[in-house]
């Protein structure tokens, strides 16, 4: 049998080499033009414990890591059952395990059914005998993996040369030599004729291969990020190791701070210094820096705070993925503080809603939260080389804005720094402009900065401040997918995409349901009457999002009229990216009562 | 780029009024910090710094309201955050005067965690802290540095805890310019704010500026017997243990610049190191993104 | 003319003793058995600035500070001009100046009526050539005061001498004087024969006179309060003044925290440990909070933390009060955190509603927070001995509550601190308990506390934690006023309900419109069913709220169907209480479209 | 009521096991935390402290993993604030043994500003820093204590801040005990945590706690030759200047009792205020509330 879309699962312990497996599997694809996809997941171990990796190969574009698993090879049958849950197999699922996995078969943690194929494999046999050094496991399973299913062979001869192309000949030999060995092993077996296999392809333009956090950089990057500061934190702390490095290659500063209070202090200075500036944290983080952002609110101080959400609450589920910070987001700090909020849907998304943040903060002086999450954040996806930025700026939604300063006549002694303007932005000094003087301040003050209590005042300060929303609202996105005139609509948001546009797909292809689907980038300030007119134009609505108490729902009908009953809430967390056959048959049921 | 040697237009010479906002400050009548700001004034005329060069950055207390009186950039932030706000600054703009100034409870309470980081970096930068050993905003709670068993609001029975003494901390985090005057004294004040202003690195003041209306009259008054105006030459500011020992154990209460170390600022390590990472020539985000071609 | 009721302000710098003088008539009042109701102000000057004082003094029960002024008393027109939009005065408003304020009568900043009555008082040379000090310049305006509108005279000697009482005699003497000295100047006056006076009233039994943020501290005490941790910030920083000394003399323990996160983990280290215990703060201190507010929630521990709103955003206006915190306090932590928001509606209120906050707290396992505001927090009001606990305990809403601990024969190894039980609480061991050891953690974890990052187990806990607010529901309480069978409904919540019951009244007796009120006292969870209940049996409802983003309007939207047509959303956001007048109208306006 | 001396239970002599809870450590072959958490059950057992007054506090890290090994009352608060939690748990039951446990990014990062307070307060509890000189949780950032130049993931050229030497930190503010020890040596740790619980007042001690994985193996060898440990009597521990001297300017790296002082702990203090305000009795809410009566 033939496949032009694969899935996979490679599960082992600390030493097995799982993760670097995976990711040469997908790389090898991408620089053969493939798409791929590919999710990692640890135990609680620091270092050493169970691991696993998600995989996805295809020929087409990839939208999510795809249900259930066709090939898994296990290591160890006792890190399997960590995963289990994660990790559901195909009904037709080909599986590969030690041949001296010492749990007895008929305490295997799988329910075989009869299209299964269960193949033990000599992994550690192969390792030790023929290549004298059990580190070579994981390699040579993928000359497995090449052999028996027609993976990319040649893209992944290439990247084990890339990857050990710093070592001593004698190491890519050897390993080189695994991969021979591991198809050799495939060539002695007797395979079933119409055994599973990778469609044949023709090679294409290789992609780029990254994780949404690194996207995420490079929307920064290209919006002309200048300073970031960060304190680590899990799923985020990939973005502050990979500007370390990036943002001074590019002429930039980059901090670690003492807190996630001083991060965004940090950025807060730098940006009323006049550059662009952002953090990067996760729920515990961004629960700190509630009292900094009103401050960078009622300054008007551009900023730019990307958070990685994770399992909570509090320290909760560090490595594990959720949507459970949008309330938050919108909501966390005190005073009706005006604030922006954005949220890329996948990889590529990444980049260019990180850019977006930038625009609308330096634009509209206003602090930007951009809500990724650990599904997004750390996932390997291909993207096409060309569409990272390029297709958003076609597209029209990647911009950068340089922030607006006084005018020359207006730099003195009368210079307002919070004059009321039309749109209400009004034109920012810094440090190192002449004679616009003035002073930030989180207390209230008037149109020259000045501290003031006067009620009057006060109220057409909330005005100018929330004033911007009408015009962001105007500027802002929303992703569509789907039949115009379907019946059945899906609201959903951030990377709640991948799972929600699969299931449309799935449902249309398998029960004939056509369905169309919204999702605004920009949840704070929302485009209400855009969304209010899709919910009023169909019939029923599903809302969708990974999270336990249906925030996005909540948040939706903070001010579009969506009735109860014209509505079905669609709201899991358990750690996991949204389920795509849960949205499917959600799609099912939903039309179903339709009808 | 990072020099931070104050800005000098010798064209125009700036007197200490042109640095004065016309803003009346909403201080008490007699609170110590009119002193330190008139003598901020002096320092910034004497060093003539140029104004669009200048920032004064301060969190919340009667002490952080000093921002607002001087006619220059200036953030007055959120309690206890006005390091990481000017660590902000400093960093995008290597070229601005950044000074810091703010109270003890600002300081010493809620900011507390973020001095000894400030130390580590050495940014250059001059942080005053204006310390009247009481919260003044909020009308009289105990302080870090309130005297131990002095009645306050929150220790009508006397204070149970033991003060900090914020001259310790500074050396014991590695401050490399550390100093102590009074807000009585303008001329003292703005001689050790202009040496700190001209260290390069971080400098730390601690000012003792009387608050009329929580401690009463002459506040500091008490001390003045114990207090020691250090001479030129007097005292040897590298030597690291001696300003221990003048901090810790003399009878005197030490004025003056308690110790100076000579040593490469943040920015100054960053630029070499930026360098380094540059190799030459900045990196083009095409670059960046086609290190993830496979 | 003779009034029941009566509105007087006084106006002057810091030296003219405006505040005390104010203090001691609304004493004085209380001491007769009236009642009093009274607001300060005060300019940005830290000391000695302008400073004003709103009084309000009824022999009925009062429910607001009224909205014009009837006396202003005023020593100089300079600072009362700073006070002007706050104090509005009435048609018929008396008016007392001082004889040489240096202002011209044309620049004094009131727009004269007919019928207002101006009188210039020889304030300072009564003070300095009758009594020889101009420091009782205040006192013998209150001989005014008495002498020209009847004021309970015997009430403010009886004052005069408890506040000198411990000076010496001739202090007594000079202020005993001083009263007589005002009572003598306005006897030698004319006034016209129907002038204003306080109508003679029976002196009836004294009642207490004390602030919400007193209130809310003797609410906390009954409940069994025994550590407060907190950390200076105006409006809240009288409650850890006042149980400084009071918590101690009860048996307890208060301590000044380094900062706010501080505070509340003081607070739950010390509830850990099996004590009640508390907080208090304001908008910047709860943002600080919000991570520490997320591990109470996960942890199960209780804690309560009272909110004494102010203007935001960020330092915002410190002294002036809002209601801007709501959604924040609903939704300021990450990832799905479970917690309750009560709030009072007036100062007896927030001995109640804290109450029910410490007994919602121990019973469920759960942090709370009390949205108290300035306005509520920081006004004098007097409240009859008996009502100020006692009414609410025979109404059911004021009930102490002992944590649940484990039987002695669960207190072993197997002791599961997390059980799964019916009601979703779980018998809670702390120190000094032998046998149910356990670790209290902010990571996800099992029954046993053990951590965990199981996508069941992290369902399971979810529901735990979230199960708890179906019980809560049952046991909330509501306030209503009004018809029953009212068409025009009005939903607010806190402090804004005495300008809307008064409005109420008014619009009842001035237009002989009949409405309906109805205020939950606990916010989350929310009564749905009720709400919703209310909002259908409506023709129309009017929301209102003192913040400018119509914080309680979207938040019931989050769950209650309130299309927006059947709405009128009355929000008003300038650091004052909402204005009677505005309801009033409001309700008016509304009631005329239902017509 | 404020003694904070371990309870002791003769008819019942614990041993070492019996404090340990069965959980396997998520921690790396070979971390130095496995020695940490067996010189505390040999200290427990030692002092034989009951369990039901034993907690054991924590923040976010693999160090602050502890108190989930222990079989007794134990919080793993969140990131940083271990102390704060820690002294809501002794103001509440102040005959529990308190001990807080945590790295160096928990306690001189994020948690910096929380030392110097529990110092001043010098309430009668244990603060075990758990040093490797690395964000081991979070996999291998630099942290406060990292050396100067060295590389890690955020500082791959070089870490260009100056680390803090968190004994002299913990002299400056106050700390009434102050040891350090090495996470290699069970027999000095244990003894030396017998001593810091033991103290009166709050007590610091430093362990050298080797992360193997992000620092790799050996990570303190290179301190070894540098290493002395403290003989009794060699050293003054009430000697503050002595103190000083041996933490800052010494070749050598001393283990052992730093300083000590005899100090009355807060409890002991707040007792006696709490006596004062009671005068004799407690006061009910209903005389409370009449104090309203005008
Ligand atoms: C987060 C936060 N907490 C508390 C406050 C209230 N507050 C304002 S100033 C201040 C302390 C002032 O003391 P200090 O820093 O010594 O300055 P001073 O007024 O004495 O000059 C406090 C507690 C605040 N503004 N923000
Ligand atoms: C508020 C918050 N910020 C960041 C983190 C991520 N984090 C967890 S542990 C840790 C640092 C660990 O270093 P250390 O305290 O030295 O402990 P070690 O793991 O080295 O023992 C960080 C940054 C967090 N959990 N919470
Ligand atoms: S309260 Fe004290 S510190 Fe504040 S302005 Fe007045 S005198 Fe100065
Ligand atoms: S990462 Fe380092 S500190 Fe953490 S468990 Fe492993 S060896 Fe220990
Ligand atoms: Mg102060
Ligand atoms: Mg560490």
């Amino acid at each position: 049998m033939e496949c032009r879309d694969l899935t996979l699962a490679i599960v082992g312990s600390g030493g097995d080499g799982v993760v670097s497996a995976g990711e040469i599997i997908v790389k090898a694809a991408a620089h053969e033009g493939l798409h791929g996809f590919l999710l990692k997941s640890f135990g609680p171990q620091i270092r050493g414990g169970e691991s696993s990796c998600k995989i996805r190969l295809s020929q087409d574009k990839i939208l999510s890591i795809g249900e259930e698993t066709r090939i898994l090879m296990c290591y160890n049958w006792a890190d399997y059952r960590r995963f289990k849950a994660e990790i559901p197999l195909h009904p037709n699922a080909v599986i590969l395990s030690d041949e001296d996995d010492p749990v007895q078969d008929a305490d295997v943690p799988v329910e075989f059914t009869e299209d299964m194929t269960w193949i033990k494999v000599p992994f550690k046999r192969l390792a030790n005998e023929k290549l004298g050094n059990i580190l070579t496991k994981n390699i040579l399973s993928l000359g497995i993996l090449c052999g028996m299913f027609s993976l990319p062979k040649r893209g992944v001869l290439d990247q084990i040369r890339k990857r050990f192309g710093k070592k001593r000949q004698e190491i890519i030999d050897l390993n080189m030599n695994a991969i021979k060995v591991g198809e050799d092993w495939v060539f002695a077996q007797e395979l079933p004729k119409d055994h599973l296999r990778f469609a044949p392809y023709k090679e294409s333009e290789p992609k780029l291969v990254l994780t949404g956090n690194e996207a995420a950089s490079v929307g920064a990057l290209w919006s002309g990020l200048e300073i970031f500061a960060g304190y680590p934190i899990t799923p985020a702390s990939d973005v502050m190791e990979w500007l370390e490095h990036h943002l001074p290659q590019t002429g930039g500063t980059m901090i670690q701070a003492e807190d996630e209070i001083a991060s965004l202090g940090i950025v807060i200075g730098a940006s009323f210094a006049g550059k662009k500036s952002m953090t990067a944290t996760s729920g515990p983080g961004i629960s700190l820096m509630s009292e900094m952002l009103g401050l960078a609110a009622i300054a008007e101080i551009p900023a730019v705070v990307i958070n990685v959400q994770r399992g909570g609450p509090s320290t909760g589920l560090p490595t594990k993925t959720s949507q459970g910070d949008l309330l938050q987001a919108c909501f966390t700090t005190h005073g009706d503080a005006p604030h922006v909020v954005l949220a890329p849907t996948d990889v590529r998304d990444c980049a260019a809603v990180t850019a977006e943040a930038f625009y609308l903060s330096e634009k509209y002086q206003i602090p930007v939260i951009v809500l990724s999450d650990q599904f997004v954040g750390q996932r390997y996806e291909t993207v096409i080389r060309y569409e990272l930025l390029r297709e958003g700026i076609d597209k029209g939604y990647i911009r950068r804005y340089n922030r607006d300063v006084p005018a020359p006549e207006d730099c003195n002694e009368n210079y307002l720094r919070y004059k009321y303007t039309d749109n209400h932005v009004s034109p920012m000094s810094f440090p190192g402009i002449k004679g616009a003087y003035y002073v930030a301040s989180g207390l209230e003050h008037d149109e020259r900065g000045y501290p003031t209590s006067d009620v009057d005042v006060h109220l057409d300060m909330h005005n100018k401040r929330h004033g911007k929303f009408e015009h962001i609202v105007n500027e802002s996105f929303f992703r569509h997918y789907g039949h115009r005139d379907a019946r059945l609509g899906i609201l959903c948001w951030g990377s709640a995409k991948g799972p929600v546009h699969e299931a449309m797909l799935e449902a249309e292809e398998q029960y004939g349901i056509r369905t169309r689907c919204l999702i605004p980038t920009c949840l704070m300030p929302l485009d209400v009457e855009r969304i209010q007119h899709f919910v009023d134009s169909c019939a029923r609505v599903i809302i969708a999002e990974a999270n336990y108490s249906a925030q996005f729902y909540r948040y939706l009908r903070t001010m579009v009229d969506v009735s109860r009953k014209r509505v079905r809430q669609l709201n899991v967390s358990d750690g996991q990216p949204l389920p795509v056959d849960l949205v499917k048959e959600t799609i099912k049921e939903v039309h179903d009562e339709l009808q | 780029m990072s020099s931070n040697s104050p800005t000098i237009d010798h064209a125009c010479q700036h007197k200490p009024k042109d640095y004065k906002r016309a803003l009346k400050p909403v201080w008490c009548p007699g609170c110590g910090d009119y002193g330190v700001v008139n003598a901020l004034y002096k320092t910034m005329a004497d060093l003539n710094l140029q104004r669009e060069d200048l920032a004064v950055v301060s969190g919340i207390g009667c002490s952080s309201r000093i921002p607002g009186y001087v006619n220059a950039y200036g953030f007055n932030g959120v309690h206890g955050r006005a390091l990481t706000i000017a660590t902000g600054v400093k960093l995008a703009r290597p070229e601005t005067t950044v000074i810091i100034c703010g109270g003890d409870g600002d300081g010493l309470a809620i900011g507390m965690g973020h001095f000894p980081h400030a130390a580590r970096r050495n940014l250059n930068m001059t942080y005053i802290m204006m310390d009247n050993r009481i919260y003044g905003l909020t009308k009289g709670q105990m302080s870090p540095t309130t005297e131990h068993d002095l009645r306050t609001k929150t220790s009508t029975k006397g204070n149970i805890e033991q003060p900090i003494n914020p001259v310790l901390l500074a050396l014991s985090v590695g401050v490399t310019f550390v100093a102590r005057t009074v807000g009585t004294n303008i001329k003292h004040m703005s001689e050790i704010f202009k040496q700190a202003v001209e260290h390069n690195g971080f400098s730390f003041v601690h000012v003792l500026s009387p608050c009329i209306t929580f401690r009463g009259k002459g506040q500091f008054d008490n001390l003045e017997s114990r207090t020691h105006f250090l001479e030129p030459g007097e005292h040897d500011v590298t030597d690291f243990r001696e300003a221990h020992e003048k901090t810790m154990f003399g009878e005197k209460l030490y004025m003056g610049v308690l110790y100076q170390q000579k040593k490469e600022s943040f920015m100054q390590r960053y630029e070499t190191i930026r360098n380094d990472f540059m190799q030459g020539s900045r990196k083009t985000v095409v670059e960046v993104v086609d290190e993830f071609l496979p």
